[in-house]
């Protein structure tokens, strides 16, 4: 099923409208205008959308530290983003989550999460419910290099393997865990190579070309959705950014940064486009124009919203 | 009122609960054909398939995260973890996760797990099969703890959990697996956070959790033999707690001994006896005690274990020292 | 005396220890030329290598289990769990292993690790990065429990807890490391299990742990001025606990408060008041209070960080009821 | 470097020896004269003295809660062994452990343990203390088929490879965890294969042949000494009894007991040693013979020994 020019150009948008909504944050956060912890997702956007893309009403997506990315592409508001991460009652929380507990499970997103790798077996139950409600949905876990190194990654594969659950794991492999290059923390080049020890299928993309990553997880959709289990895909890709803002990224070269921006998914997706013929130059100007609106409304709507009131901090702890 | 174990009472809530609601599933190690490491489920997999009570590999960080996701979705699992000591392999996804879940999302989501799991010394298990860790999640808030001391309690207090929309630990004990007691019968639910007192008395009040229950009962018998009339509370949901009732029955009494099979120190007994000392001071006529397992490991050797295990013997002894 | 910072306190204690015993090492995620999350063992990697400073894979099970073999096997391990929330996923190698092996192994074990980790909020890294999670380790017998206020308590305190052959946490606030204060110079230790008294007073006790001891002196400065004079008595080692620097206090000024930053809720404030309650209770003019935060999460937006921490005010305020 | 006749002979024994250590256990417990729970190896006798036999003095095991027959091929005394079985002041632990937590760190054994998959990062551990002493020494840990599923497989298996620890990873495939059968817990057949995740050699033999067992142990345990680094070794065997001793064992069929049964590891490799004229029927009778005096003498140890004073159940909780 060929994607429609439509589709192409909302895939387009969403990349665009993360790289902004990325580098407004970036720049509220060195104004001192953001409090606490930001993962920037600069970068990688053609993963979560090549990804997310593919889900449908009943699927759930479960994220991590880096999640803004993951959110809009899945959908959500950048109106409510923004203002969660800027503490405001209007976001996602209330302002009580921040950037690394954005949530909206009515969305189907379960959740930016700030233990790394806690999201696979959240995905994994997910993918349970869906089955067991029989509902043709699904789940996909995201998660980085460095959380395929621990616990969840290994007890989630598993059981998500021997019960066939509709969950894709996608990997979001950008080469570093903080300051650990991959070299250093697992003594294999593709994360991919562990569906063997699960007896799932496994497969490398990069990660940053947005069709290669759609069409690997349109696959894993399917296999899924027909109840063959679940799939593992590594997305090879980069953070252009820190760890978190304010990093000063001792651990790696300008060089190597220099050579993956050069590989940015976006520009690699708007040329294929303009080359494709399903864009002109102008059109792709007017949607990035779009955005910047969208976002600079969505900065306005976060500095409007009003700060949580002191009655919420015990609010919201248990359900009456 | 029927006569049953607390085994066979939690089976039956279990059971009832599953009949009343198709998305109440049981998961964990060995609950189907093996029926679960105490027989407590046994017979669910009959009635109720493999769709619905699911056996998993050793692997307790996908059986509890993967409830939680499940119920953020829309389910109600009942995960069972074979022993509380391991509880430590698997504590982030009820804690960090589940927990907080809803707090973290602005009240935008329900986490209705009843995590089912075992505490207590006495059979010979040791150090990492025997321990009563509830302290520890009674320190997190957006969790319930439940003990239920009798087979009465278990039913009715693991009806209401599952029924509840927050993650809930219930905590049994193995060696009340095979205590016998009436029941009621039919449906019934018992609330969670009502205390019940087990034993009415205007001397002292002795506040007793699980197993400690019945040995704080022993104990009142032999005292009220001495002219001693104790009370014995039952909170039964030690989070949230039922403060009334353990306020009002010291007001009356004066005097409060805590009893816990957990080791004395940082144990739930802490938190109790700090509410008294806070917020009913004035009703006491004399130090609160705590009696408590001795800050070791739980020892193997049945007569060190007997030694471990706080009895009647220390709790009639710490009354005396109050009286 | 030398003026740092109480990072460099901690920078300096693990420099000076890993000189002085070539079995000394540190592990965790980025620790290495990255210099930790916070920075803390910046430069240690430059001097010692990459054989003693060793940067680990996210994989917390297998940072705190090899410390534990390599205890067991005659090293002295320094792990760094990088925020104190993440021990829900690394407890039972803690816990479970490292605390029990010499009680189980009938006293035929010693297992000298050092874990160091960052609790506490007030930096807007909301639920998961912000918990002061101490009382779940006080309950744990085998285990010592160290939490410093102080640059110079940092640095001595460590010290002692490497010198040490028993597991123990040594639990640093983030908040804190930006601190300055007086150092003595050169070669010292702080003995475990000895509390400091950071400022005399006859009015009345104020028990405080780690960033609270700074709340509960600005307090009792503010106290003092409306004629009140708190004593402010920093435990330091939470477990072992020193006993009869806080009974002692409270048998001058008969009033007792008890502070942490952790929730009120079964934290480790419950252990004191109800050992005073016990061991102290006719010392004792009026009810003890607890000063700990409210039984939620973390929240992130600061202005709701700001009401859930415990602050100045709701010292004063604790004080005042009970004078 | 082939075995001597005479090295061969000691595997033969200490193989009898486990089996009639069990044996006697299983008896005792059955009479209600042994406390809490029970694990034992019979059947699987082959992998754990094929592995330690290559082992010296340097180096370590962890065992599991199926531990007995760990410790005597480590060499433990089967006197305090069957005394710390009974609670006893002269077992290992003055009865403080139990069976399963029977240790004797001085002679490199780690201890039986609770935990199920708790020993790999303690293996891990204490391979790693012996390069960093640079003593030579490796570490062995022994663990279930089930406890490949556990997150402590993950994490060490993967922090030994990129450390290079001289450790070797022993899969006691016995076919079952529990009630749970292979093909119900994982979805791959040989746990070996999920040394590929890890980048380090992994190998699947017959655990029933105590020949494979050790040459296939003798050649990881080269590899870790030569600084080349761990190895997962997975043996395929089985566990007569029941989990635990008083297990119905519903979850199995006698039949499949039986084949197992016919496959014994010790009549296997007598068989062996009588075929190359490196023992008569005599001899190994005569082995037995000693065996069996020697587990009655263990018996009458642990009898005769006294009960721990009480006052020890508050001592050992901490160092001075
Ligand atoms: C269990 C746990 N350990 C450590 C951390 C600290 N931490 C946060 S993000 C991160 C690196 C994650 O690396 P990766 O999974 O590759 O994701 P990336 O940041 O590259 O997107 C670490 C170590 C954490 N949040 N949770
Ligand atoms: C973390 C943990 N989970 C569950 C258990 C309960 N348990 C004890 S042994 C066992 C089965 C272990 O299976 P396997 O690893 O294959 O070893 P085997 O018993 O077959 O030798 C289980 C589930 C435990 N002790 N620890
Ligand atoms: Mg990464
Ligand atoms: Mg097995």
């Amino acid at each position: 099923m060929a994607l429609t020019k439509e589709e192409m150009l909302v895939m387009y948008r969403k990349m665009l409208l993360i790289r902004e909504f990325e580098e407004t944050v970036a720049n509220m956060f060195s104004q001192g205008q953001i409090p606490g912890f930001v993962h920037l997702y600069v970068g990688e956007e053609a993963v979560a959308v090549g990804v997310c893309s593919n889900l449908g009403e009943q699927d759930y997506i479960a994220s991590t530290h880096r999640g803004h990315g993951h959110g809009i592409a899945r959908g959500a508001s950048v109106d409510k983003m923004m203002a969660e991460i800027f503490g405001k009652v209007d976001g996602y929380c209330k302002g009580k989550g921040g950037s690394m507990h954005i949530a909206d499970v009515e969305l189907g997103f379960l959740g930016a999460n700030g233990i790394v790798g806690a999201g696979l077996p959240l995905a994994a139950g997910a993918a349970f419910a869906n089955k067991y409600l029989n509902n043709n949905g699904v789940a996909v876990c995201f998660f980085g290099d460095g959380a395929s190194n621990r616990a969840t990654f290994h007890e989630a594969l598993n059981l998500a393997s021997i019960w066939k659950l509709p969950v894709i794991f996608v990997c979001e492999n950008n080469m570093y865990g903080i300051s650990m290059c991959q070299e250093r923390h697992q003594n294999i080049t593709d994360v991919a190579d562990r569906s063997t020890a699960y007896g799932i299928p496994g497969l490398t993309v990069d990660g940053n070309d947005l069709m290669a990553v759609y069409e690997a997880a349109a696959e894993a959709v399917k296999r899924a959705r027909a109840g063959e289990g679940p799939t593992l895909i590594e997305c090879k890709t980069y953070r252009h950014r820190g760890h978190f803002e304010g990093d000063a990224c001792v651990y790696r070269s300008e060089d190597e940064l220099n050579r993956w921006k050069m590989k940015c998914p976006i520009k690699r997706f708007g040329d294929r486009l303009l080359e494709m013929g399903l864009a002109g130059r102008d059109e792709l100007d007017k949607i990035k124009e779009q955005v910047k609106e969208q976002i600079e409304s969505a900065l306005e709507f976060a500095r409007r919203s009003p700060l949580p009131d002191v009655s919420e901090l015990t609010k919201d702890v248990y359900c009456d | 009122m029927l006569e049953m174990t607390y085994a066979q009472a939690i089976n039956a809530a279990l059971r009832e609960e599953m009949q009343r609601d198709g998305k109440v599933y049981i998961l964990g190690e060995d609950v189907g054909v093996f029926g679960g490491c105490f027989g407590v489920t046994a017979g669910l997999i009959d009635q109720f398939g493999p769709q619905r009570v699911l056996d998993t590999p050793i692997s307790e960080t996908a059986i509890i995260g993967s409830a939680v996701g499940a119920a953020a979705a829309g389910l109600r699992p009942v995960p069972e973890i074979m022993f509380m000591d391991f509880m430590a392999v698997c504590l982030d996804e009820f804690f960090n996760q589940a927990a907080k879940m809803r707090y973290m999302f602005g009240g935008k989501a329900r986490v209705p797990v009843t995590l089912r799991t075992v505490c207590g010394a006495g059979v010979g298990a040791a150090a990492q099969h025997s321990q009563s860790l509830e302290a520890w999640f009674t320190h997190m808030p957006g969790v319930k703890v439940v003990m239920p001391s009798t087979p009465a309690d278990a039913k009715g207090l693991l009806v209401a959990s599952i029924r509840d929309d927050n993650p809930v630990i219930f905590i049994e004990h193995k060696v009340l697996y095979v205590l016998s007691g009436p029941v009621p019968e039919g449906e019934y639910s018992i609330p969670l956070g009502k205390a019940d007192i087990k034993r009415p008395g205007g001397d002292v009040t002795i506040v007793a959790t699980s197993m400690m229950v019945h040995n704080a009962l022993a104990a009142a018998q032999t005292l009220a033999g001495e002219g001693v009339e104790a009370e014995v509370v039952d909170p039964r949901t030690l989070s949230p707690l039922d403060k009334d009732t353990i306020l009002e029955s010291v007001a009356k009494t004066g005097r409060l001994v805590v009893v816990h099979e957990a080791v004395k120190n940082s144990g739930f007994g802490g938190e109790i006896a700090a509410m008294v000392a806070e917020e009913g001071f004035d009703y006491l006529d004399a130090p609160i005690k705590r009696v408590g397992a001795p800050f070791t490991p739980v020892p193997f050797s049945p007569h060190l274990e007997a030694a471990y295990i706080p009895d009647e013997n220390k709790i009639i002894t710490a009354v005396k020292e109050i009286m």
